[in-house]
């Protein structure tokens, strides 16, 4: 019990950090107040050096997952999470903290919200990383849950407004009937097998699917399982939700939201699939997660096309890349998950600095939406607009940013594992999705200026980190290989750990 | 003497009982989910498929004679309290904003 | 030793007049060996370029005199000593094969294409080359004059031009490979481009050259198809192998070729045909040539009379050996010839501008001359070539004359009595002469000696229909040409108020050609100008040349005897019966033919005279008599060409435009809007068709959800279950 | 010297270009594009493999070995020959730019730059991988350039060449990772090493698998050549693009289409194209007659030489699908004359559209009577283009033709799936370019002379400047070469040429057989 309380280090330190940020928030002291998002990144990253460190630790220590799956996982959740904590930096109580400034009004702790701010959003990447930890089905939901749960308030709280609240209403609702799908999925997989422990729900399966072949009741629970998680992710036919609440939510939290559930739901992905079965998966399954990779990103691309809004844009765009990640997951632990991993970390960083650069923009105070407001950025503000520009080609899969590696990769697992077809639909989806993402790499080289010019958000954080990420995507795919061998390691340690 | 001849569905409540039930709440509550416009029925709705699946679990936990169902089932009540929390207060500052309860009120983001 | 080969071909000839069907006439003639030490013959076609290059720099520099006209005189001049030299030199019983850089040459295996630049020097090159620079020569001389009142740039693009014509006939006549005759070949198309647009400010010019070069081009598509062909059945290109194949067992060798080659091989020959055709305005491609005399008059001398247009006979007789791999093949050139030569003739009669009767001429010779090949006289059919180079470029160069004198002025309905104005003696009577060349009149004409040759073979063939048509053309030749010389040179003398409205304040627009007069001289075009001396010396010398040719011509003369040791010689007295003593007089088509053809001749020439001298408005009367008739069809079709540019154009430009512009049309709507943007526009339109899904209500998003959820579930549990079950009862 | 020189020169100067003053991003790029050709030819120079089939340059510089992908280099003659291509084009058009483009001019010439290193990336790469970025990286400089710098409908042109081209290539990488996995499958591990996975790929594949793999790569290199009926976006961005553009897009970006059907298609999946040669002909055959007839009824003359890129290209692919040696090696020839003649063409179009701003031969016409020289520069140019011998265009096409004619079942040493219909019918080509090209000299060059008046501004004389005259005096010297001596260079491509074909001669009978043998089944 100790050795799974070591393995787990890194989460009661967020959770600890969450409460201590909780309270700093209502501090008097501004400076104290502006430390809180810099001190919740730097525990972040903190948090995914101690995961990663989590490799090394007895199998007993992690959950279902193998400790050298779940900590790379973990630590990259944790890690893109304190990018996400910068980027959120002014996001929240900004009218309020200029108000204090300026003097217009003196500051009251019961009108701040970044402490709280903060405070959830560490909460949900916790609840995320534990999906990377859970052992059992109780723990599998409860962290689905923490991960969805502080998100549904940071939409309302990012933004002020209809929109804000607009969002946060589709986003709880659908989000609470996802919930309900998969904790049914849950219950029926528990009734099917008899255990809520993964590793005996594992173990059973796989002997009933070699003597008699699998039950309907746990087939049917991994199905609505899979197909509830499949929220989180925002994988078709649950899809629907997220164009609206990434349009309705600021920046900084569709950053969020972009990548913190769709971890989570990735993880939660790999959790069930391994338990139905890892590299043998029922036919049932193999279908499903076939259906949802072509639809997904048939659907997300097909969406994306029809928008003017950036954010729905690359809503669109988020809910297609989900469809690449699914068929990274069903080409199976190992290579499949391998790339999976690696594609989650540079989608991850991709959609990061897509949002960064529009939560780095503004207009009179207000978000800036439209593609259109985006022209001429090259020369308005240079390094966003390279920025941008490295995103989308990155986005679109063009060599040789970070994006194509990772697409080749996933691309090569899933060939590997004999799903060309996939392959092939998701080439022609790439060409498909390819001229929204032009047009968002050529809106700020090329395109003309807006009559009401953008400027630059107060908070210097998003800017900064789009800069760095699409430094990052033109850079890094140049020295990928190492972390590329150390995922692929970590993922065939993983096969070696299960045993299959 | 006559014995009483109970039907054997009556019998006993076995667990196919049950599961049909938790069947049907689930089947009603995603119903009213996606008929009812008012946001505090549709949050009832949800309440409604999580008690079906804890139902589902419950029944499976004894069937099974393991404990780990019923642990999940107040696992599940916990979470629904807080999400009941979260509703609540969500639905207080929407209606602050716009006094209906109407869903569909909150309908301004779409596509064109 | 002669006479033993002279058996030998009389033989072989023997063979041929019996079995007309399959002509397997081919006899041993030298081959090309490769020669040392010969390397200067290259100069041949290094002065033509030199002379090209510094007409470039001229016009680049802006030189504003005669320097391009001396500078090309004397490189060609060069070039025609080189050609003397080398003729004299020759032994032409040893063709050499003169190595001078590699061109084109591939190998792979046992296969290669091998096209090294090399002259192959035999008698036939020689013969062709001496004419060749030696007309080039003298008409760049008298061109110093005719085209001096365009000194400057244009007279350096005309010399320029000029250059690249004796450059690339160079090629064409002195290569040593098929390729190279085919640099040679579009070289000269690209020249006469050039130089029949001349003019480039006329769009008629423009418009002749651009038609000379693509009719030329079809042509051109026969020759390059029948180069490939002869390259995949004989794996090379170059004479001196080719002959060597075709002659590896004397006349059986085409024979057994052809046989085994099957169908591909056949058609060779008749490939071949369609480039000389092309080039040498034969049927069906005659077209081009009328209208190329939008070009300065002596480029119409030189290219489009003299030597271009006899690249064609070059071609099959350097090529005569191949003209046996089909027994068709022959005869079918034969009547090409025949039919053009009629048809050009008819149309001649017809016209009113002097240099387009010429034109016709010119296509109707060339229709003797391949007449001549397809009879199997190679000899006549070069023959031809030789004297008609000299009296037809007296004729243009008279005619250019006239023309360069009297403004443009080219009607022979308003010229008259140029024999009574001063100055002009020397262009009337050279015209006479080559008038009675081109008419045929007896022994003094040189026309005489060689188309006799080639209607006497044809008789001695065995086409006496052929050898009819060519008889009634040559009737028609003789009455055109004269008609043209009794018009223009006779009739009562002008005086100043005729011969300035001779100056043609009053011609029309198709038949101006007013080289020779830019605007500045416009204002003393009411007197005539007679030749200066560069011109009246082209004139006589030319003119004594074509006295010269008459000695050359005859049987066993020279021109044989550079016939008969080439590629041609199959095709040297093939026709030289054995006559029996007791033989009639009309037993021998060679003996009754040179009186039967004078007589034609004379009563051609009778008949212009009558219409024409002495009697000028009988020929307008007998016009508007036709007219009146139920021949005025024929009168009308004549005087309109046969509408045959409008039978091209109806048939083949008009349909391939439209359908240049219906492609047009379907790239750009049909594939380009409907099919790839609307596939490209495919996935948006799709989406747009789902965006009611996204319509943001709460409810229907939740409703889609569930859907989607149970339906899927539904797809993957129910389904194969359902499979299962109809699988089973199946 | 390190052929990692000539892609990182042309990139680091791009950088240059981009961070220095205005006024100097003009004299960095061509100083960096001049010293970009000086390194080739120094290279080229020390060329160790001009006459043998191997392959030289090697350089092998690790990437991504995880999966396979590296930066590996390598070049055989041909690949050479067409870095050299790319190597002389390019300062042409940088110079070419001077007056041409004046606004942005440091992005103009940081993309051109960027351009270049991916141009010579494509034909430099050993590895699969590499080659594949460099080929689609040529996408986005030619984007932003056609995008940022083009006519007036610009943006529609740019995105139609960026996203076809992008879609076809998507299908092709879907064929490469397919390849590389079947490989993987037998190695080990991942490799996109060219030569490996050819040889794999050619001996091992099924004939099913080759023939789907050649259908993705097909995918990519067809359209990026293009072949009927998937050319509509050449004429479209050629019309819009600058005329460096234009003489980029024409000289170097088509030929890596049918460099990669030359490099990959041929030899990876022999099986696969003998199936497909008939119909592959038949496209080409019929893009030669189409794109020639689509040009003589052009108004617009850069559109009127950007069709005739369709029809020319068609003699390309018609050399490559004869599958023997004088086909090949006409076509890759014919990929250099075309670079240079077509190239030549739009620069000449470039400068005149830089006086008069318009390239409608309607309003433009008898251009010798202001301008001798450009005129001179037309005709010649226009000579070449219409593969008149003594020229370059004619070896290449005389070889393509001759290869396609030849390439009968029963050519004992080189049988091939085409033969003389092919040939014939591509041929008419050859009178349709007369007519064409004819009629556009006949229009702009020659006739009465019109033209709406000179731009003041562009500070350029009537007629070419020295500058412009420098610019077309080499390639037309080249073409001359070309023309005069091309078997210097035939003799270098021969043997590359024989190791692409070494598969077909036993595997085209074998083919007609089980035709002929189906045939009768199925008829019998």
């Amino acid at each position: 019990m100790v050795e799974r309380l070591n393995g787990l280090v890194p989460e009661m330190m967020l959770l600890t950090l969450a409460v201590v940020v909780a309270v700093l928030g209502l501090s008097r002291t501004a400076s104290v107040r502006r430390a809180v998002p810099v001190l919740t990144a730097g525990g972040l990253f903190i948090a995914a050096w101690l995961a990663l460190g989590g490799r090394d630790l007895p199998p007993e220590s992690a959950g279902f997952l193998a400790p050298s799956l779940s900590s790379p996982l973990r630590a990259m959740i944790a890690g893109i999470g304190g990018v996400l904590a910068l980027v959120a930096t002014g996001t929240v109580d900004r009218r309020l903290e200029q108000d204090v400034e300026s003097g217009k009004m003196p500051f009251e702790p019961l009108r701040a919200s970044r402490g709280e701010f903060f405070a959830f959003l560490l909460l949900s990447i916790t609840g995320a990383m534990l999906v990377a930890s859970a052992s059992d089905l109780i723990w599998l939901f409860l962290a689905l849950e923490l991960t969805s749960l502080p998100t549904y308030v940071m939409v309302v709280m990012g933004r002020a407004g209809r929109r804000g609240a607009e969002a946060s209403v589709k986003y709880f609702f659908l989000g609470a009937m996802a919930t309900a799908i998969f904790l049914y999925g849950f219950a029926l997989i528990y009734g099917g097998t008899g255990s809520m422990q993964l590793a005996d729900i594992a173990e059973i399966v796989s002997n009933r699917r070699s003597l008699e072949g699998l039950d309907m009741v746990t087939t049917a629970g991994f199905l609505l399982a899979l197909l509830g998680v499949g929220y989180k992710l925002a994988a078709a036919p649950l899809h629907l939700y997220a164009m609206d609440v990434y349009e309705g939510a600021s920046a900084s939290v569709t950053a969020f939201l972009g990548f913190v559930p769709k971890a989570a739901g990735t993880v939660g992905f790999m959790v069930l699939l391994q338990t139905a079965g890892g590299s043998s998966l029922p036919a049932m399954v193999v279908t499903l997660m076939w259906m949802l990779a072509v639809l997904t990103m048939s659907l997300g691309n097909m969406a994306a096309l029809q928008q003017t809004s950036a954010k729905r844009l690359f809503g669109g765009s988020s809910i297609a890349h989900s469809g690449y990640l699914l068929i990274g997951l069903l080409a199976g632990p190992g290579e499949g998950w391998a790339a999976t991993i690696f594609y989650l970390l540079v989608y991850g960083l991709m959609n990061t600095g897509v949002f960064a650069v529009l939560a780095a923009l503004e207009r009179r105070g207000s978000e800036v939406e439209q593609v259109s407001d985006l022209g001429g950025l090259r020369q308005s503000h240079p390094a966003l607009g390279w920025s941008l520009v490295a995103c989308s080609g990155s986005l679109m899969g063009f060599p040789p940013l970070l994006g194509f590696v990772a697409k080749v990769w996933l691309f090569l697992a899933a060939v590997q594992s004999g799903h060309i077809a996939l392959v092939v639909i998701a080439a022609i989806n790439s060409a498909a999705g390819a001229w929204y993402y032009l047009r968002m790499m050529s809106m700020p080289l090329l395109g003309v200026a807006p009559s009401d010019p953008v400027e630059a958000a107060p908070s210097p954080w998003p800017a900064r980190v789009a800069m760095v990420i699409g430094l990052l995507l033109l850079v890094v795919p140049f020295f990928a290989d190492d972390l590329m061998t150390q995922t692929r390691e970590a993922a065939a340690n993983a096969v070696m750990a299960f045993g299959n | 003497m006559a014995e009483l001849v109970v039907p054997e569905v009556f019998g006993q409540l076995a667990l196919g009982h049950y599961l049909v039930l938790s069947a049907f709440l689930f089947a009603i509550g995603l119903a009213g989910f996606v008929t009812r416009r008012n946001m505090i029925v549709m949050f009832l709705c949800t309440e409604l498929m999580f008690q079906a699946a804890v139902i589902a679990l419950a029944a499976f936990g004894r069937f099974h004679l393991d404990l780990s169902g019923q642990v999940m089932v107040i696992f599940v009540l916990t979470i629904a309290a807080a999400e009941a929390a979260l509703a609540l207060g969500l639905v207080v500052l929407l209606f602050k904003r716009q006094p209906t309860l109407d869903a569909e009120a909150w309908s301004e983001m779409r596509d064109a | 030793m002669i006479g033993s080969q002279l058996l030998s071909l009389l033989v072989a000839a023997g063979d041929a007049a019996h079995s007309a069907d399959h002509g397997h006439h081919s006899v041993h003639f030298p081959v090309g060996v490769p020669t040392e030490g010969l390397g200067y013959a290259g100069l041949v076609l290094a002065l033509p370029l030199i002379a090209m290059i510094l007409n470039g720099v001229y016009a680049i520099s802006g030189v504003r005199s005669k320097l391009p006209a001396w500078t090309t005189v004397a490189c060609l001049g060069g070039a025609f000593a080189v050609v003397l030299n080398l003729y004299l030199k020759a032994d032409i019983e040893h063709p050499v094969v003169v190595p001078l850089f590699e061109w084109i040459n591939l190998s792979w295996g046992t296969g290669s294409i091998s096209a090294p630049f090399g002259l192959y020097l035999d008698s036939l090159t020689l013969l062709w080359m001496l004419f060749v620079t030696g007309l080039g020569t003298m008409i760049a001389l008298y061109a110093s004059e005719y085209m001096e009142s365009d000194v400057g740039p244009a007279y350096c693009r005309f010399f320029g031009g000029v250059s690249i014509f004796l450059l690339a006939m160079g090629c064409l006549v002195m290569g040593d490979n098929l390729l190279t005759l085919y640099l040679g070949w579009e070289g000269v198309g690209f020249a006469s481009y050039m130089l029949i647009g001349y003019h480039f400010t006329k769009p008629s010019a423009v418009a002749a050259a651009k038609k000379a070069f693509i009719v030329n081009r079809i042509g051109d598509l026969g020759l390059a198809l029948g180069i490939y062909l002869t390259w995949m059945h004989f794996g090379t290109l170059e004479y001196a192998k080719l002959f060597e194949m075709l002659q590896v067992d004397g006349a059986v060798a085409a024979a057994q070729q052809a046989m085994s080659g099957g169908w591909e091989v056949s058609i060779i020959p008749f490939l071949l045909m369609a480039g000389a055709f092309g080039k040498s305005a034969q049927l069906p491609f005659y077209v081009w040539l009328p209208d190329a005399m939008e070009g300065p008059t002596p480029v119409s001398a030189l290219i489009h009379a003299a030597t271009m247009v006899t690249a064609g006979v070059y071609l099959l007789v350097r090529t005569f050996p191949m003209l046996e791999l089909h027994p068709a093949a022959a005869p079918t050139v034969a009547w090409v010839g025949g039919a053009t030569a009629l048809l050009a003739a008819t149309i001649g009669m017809a016209q009113y501008d002097i240099k387009r009767v010429m034109a016709y001429s010119t296509v109707s010779q060339l229709g003797y001359m391949f007449m001549g090949v397809g009879v199997l006289s190679t000899f006549g059919a070069a023959a031809h070539v030789f004297t008609h180079a000299f009296f037809k470029a007296v004729l243009f160069l008279t005619c250019g004359a006239i023309m360069h004198g009297f403004a443009g002025q080219l009607d022979l309905r308003v010229l008259r009595g140029l024999r009574h104005v001063k100055g002009w003696r020397i262009v009337v009577w050279t015209m006479f002469y080559a008038s009675l060349c081109l008419a045929g009149f007896p022994i003094i004409s040189s026309g005489y000696w060689s188309k006799d040759v080639i209607l006497a073979e044809a008789f001695a063939n065995g086409r006496p229909l052929l050898g009819g048509l060519g008889l009634l053309t040559a009737g028609m030749t003789a009455y055109y040409t004269f008609r043209v010389w009794f018009r223009v040179c006779c009739g009562p003398k002008p005086d100043d108020h005729d011969l300035a409205k001779m100056m043609g304040d009053d011609h029309h627009g198709e038949d101006h050609h007013d080289e020779g007069h830019s605007e500045d001289d416009q204002h003393h075009h009411h007197m005539p100008h007679a030749p200066k001396w560069a011109v009246n010396l082209v004139l006589s010398v030319i003119s004594v040349a074509a006295v010269g040719s008459i000695f050359l011509v005859p049987e066993h003369g020279w021109l044989e005897h550079m016939v008969a040791k080439s590629s041609g010689a199959a095709g040297v007295g093939a026709n030289h019966h054995e006559l029996p003593a007791d033989a009639g007089f009309w037993a021998d088509p060679h003996g009754w033919m040179k009186y039967v053809a004078s007589t034609v001749g004379l009563i051609g020439i009778a008949i212009a005279a009558w219409l024409h001298l002495l009697n000028r408005s009988a020929a307008d009367r007998l016009r508007a008599t036709l007219l009146a008739s139920p021949l005025k069809v024929v009168v009308r079709a004549m005087e309109n060409k046969w509408y045959v540019d409008e039978l091209y154009n109806a048939l083949i430009r008009m349909p391939l435009k439209i359908k240049g512009h219906a492609l047009h049309m379907i790239d750009r709507y049909l594939l380009d809007i409907l099919v790839v943007d609307g596939l490209g526009r495919l996935p948006k339109m799709i989406g747009r068709t789902l965006s009611p899904l996204q319509n943001g209500v709460l409810q229907s998003y939740a409703a889609s959800m569930a859907g989607g959820v149970i339906l899927i579930a539904l797809l993957i549990l129910v389904l194969p279950m359902l499979l299962d079950l109809i699988g089973g009862v199946a | 010297m390190s052929p990692l020189l000539l892609i990182l020169l042309p990139l680091l100067s791009a950088l240059a270009v981009a961070f220095a003053p205005r006024s100097a991003a003009f004299r960095i790029a061509t100083v960096s594009t001049l010293a970009t050709l000086a390194i080739s030819l120094a290279i080229a120079w020390n060329f160790g493999h001009w006459y043998d089939d191997g392959f030289g340059l090697l350089k092998e510089i690790s990437w991504l070995p995880s999966i396979g992908a590296s930066f590996d280099m390598h070049a055989d003659a041909p690949a050479m020959w067409l870095v050299l291509l790319s190597t002389v084009l390019m300062p042409i058009c940088v110079i070419g730019s001077k007056t041409a483009v004046r606004e942005r001019v440091r992005e103009y010439y940081a993309w051109l730059l960027i351009l270049e290193a991916a141009m010579l990336g494509v034909f430099l790469a050993k590895n699969l991988l590499f080659f594949y970025v460099a080929f689609e990286f040529t996408l986005v400089p030619m984007y932003f350039l056609i995008a940022g710098w083009g006519g007036s409908n610009r943006a529609a042109a740019a995105i139609k060449f960026f996203l076809y081209t992008f879609t076809g290539s998507m299908l092709t990488l879907a064929g490469l990772v397919y390849v590389a996995w079947r490989f993987a499958e037998t190695s080990g591990g991942w490799s996109f090493d060219i030569p490996a996975l050819t040889a794999f790929a050619s001996t091992d594949l099924s004939a099913a698998e080759q023939f789907w793999v050649m259908l993705a790569m097909l995918a990519g290199f067809a359209v990026k050549v293009p072949l009927f009926p998937l050319h509509t976006w050449l004429p479209l961005a050629h019309t819009e693009a600058p005329t460096a553009g234009s003489v980029v897009l024409a000289g170097v970006l088509l030929k890596l289409g049918t460099y990669g059907l030359f490099r990959f298609v041929l030899p990876m999946t022999p099986v696969g194209v003998v199936e497909a040669v008939p119909v592959i002909g038949t496209l080409a055959t019929i893009g030669v007659i189409y794109g020639a007839l689509i040009c003589w009824v052009q108004e617009d003359v850069k559109k009127l030489v950007a069709y005739s890129s369709v029809s020319h290209l068609g003699f390309c692919v018609l050399g490559l699908f004869s599958l023997n040696p004088s086909g090949l090696q006409g076509s890759l020839l014919y990929m250099i004359n075309h670079g240079l003649s077509t190239g030549a063409l739009f620069l000449l179009i470039g400068m005149i559209y830089e006086r008069y701003h318009t390239r409608d031969m309607n309003r433009l016409g008898g251009l010798v009577a202001t301008m001798p020289i450009w005129s001179a520069f037309m005709v010649f140019f226009v000579l070449s283009s219409l593969a008149v011998p003594g020229l370059n265009g004619f070896v290449s096409e005389f070889l393509c033709l001759v290869g396609a004619f030849s390439a009968t079942p029963d050519n004992a040493q080189w049988p091939g799936l085409l033969g003389p219909w092919y040939a014939v019918f591509a041929g008419t080509g050859m009178i349709l370019a007369a007519m064409y090209l004819l009629y556009l000299t006949g229009r702009l060059v020659w006739g009465p002379h019109r033209a709406p008046p000179a731009d003041k501004n562009s500070g350029l004389p009537t007629d070419l400047s020295t500058r412009e005259i420098g610019l077309l005096l080499p390639l037309a010297l080249m073409c001359v070469w070309l023309g005069i001596q091309p078997s210097g260079l035939m003799r270098t491509l021969e043997p590359s040429v024989e190791r692409t074909l070494v598969a077909y001669p036993d595997l085209v009978p074998s083919q007609v057989e089980s035709v002929a043998v189906l045939e009768e089944v199925t008829g019998g």
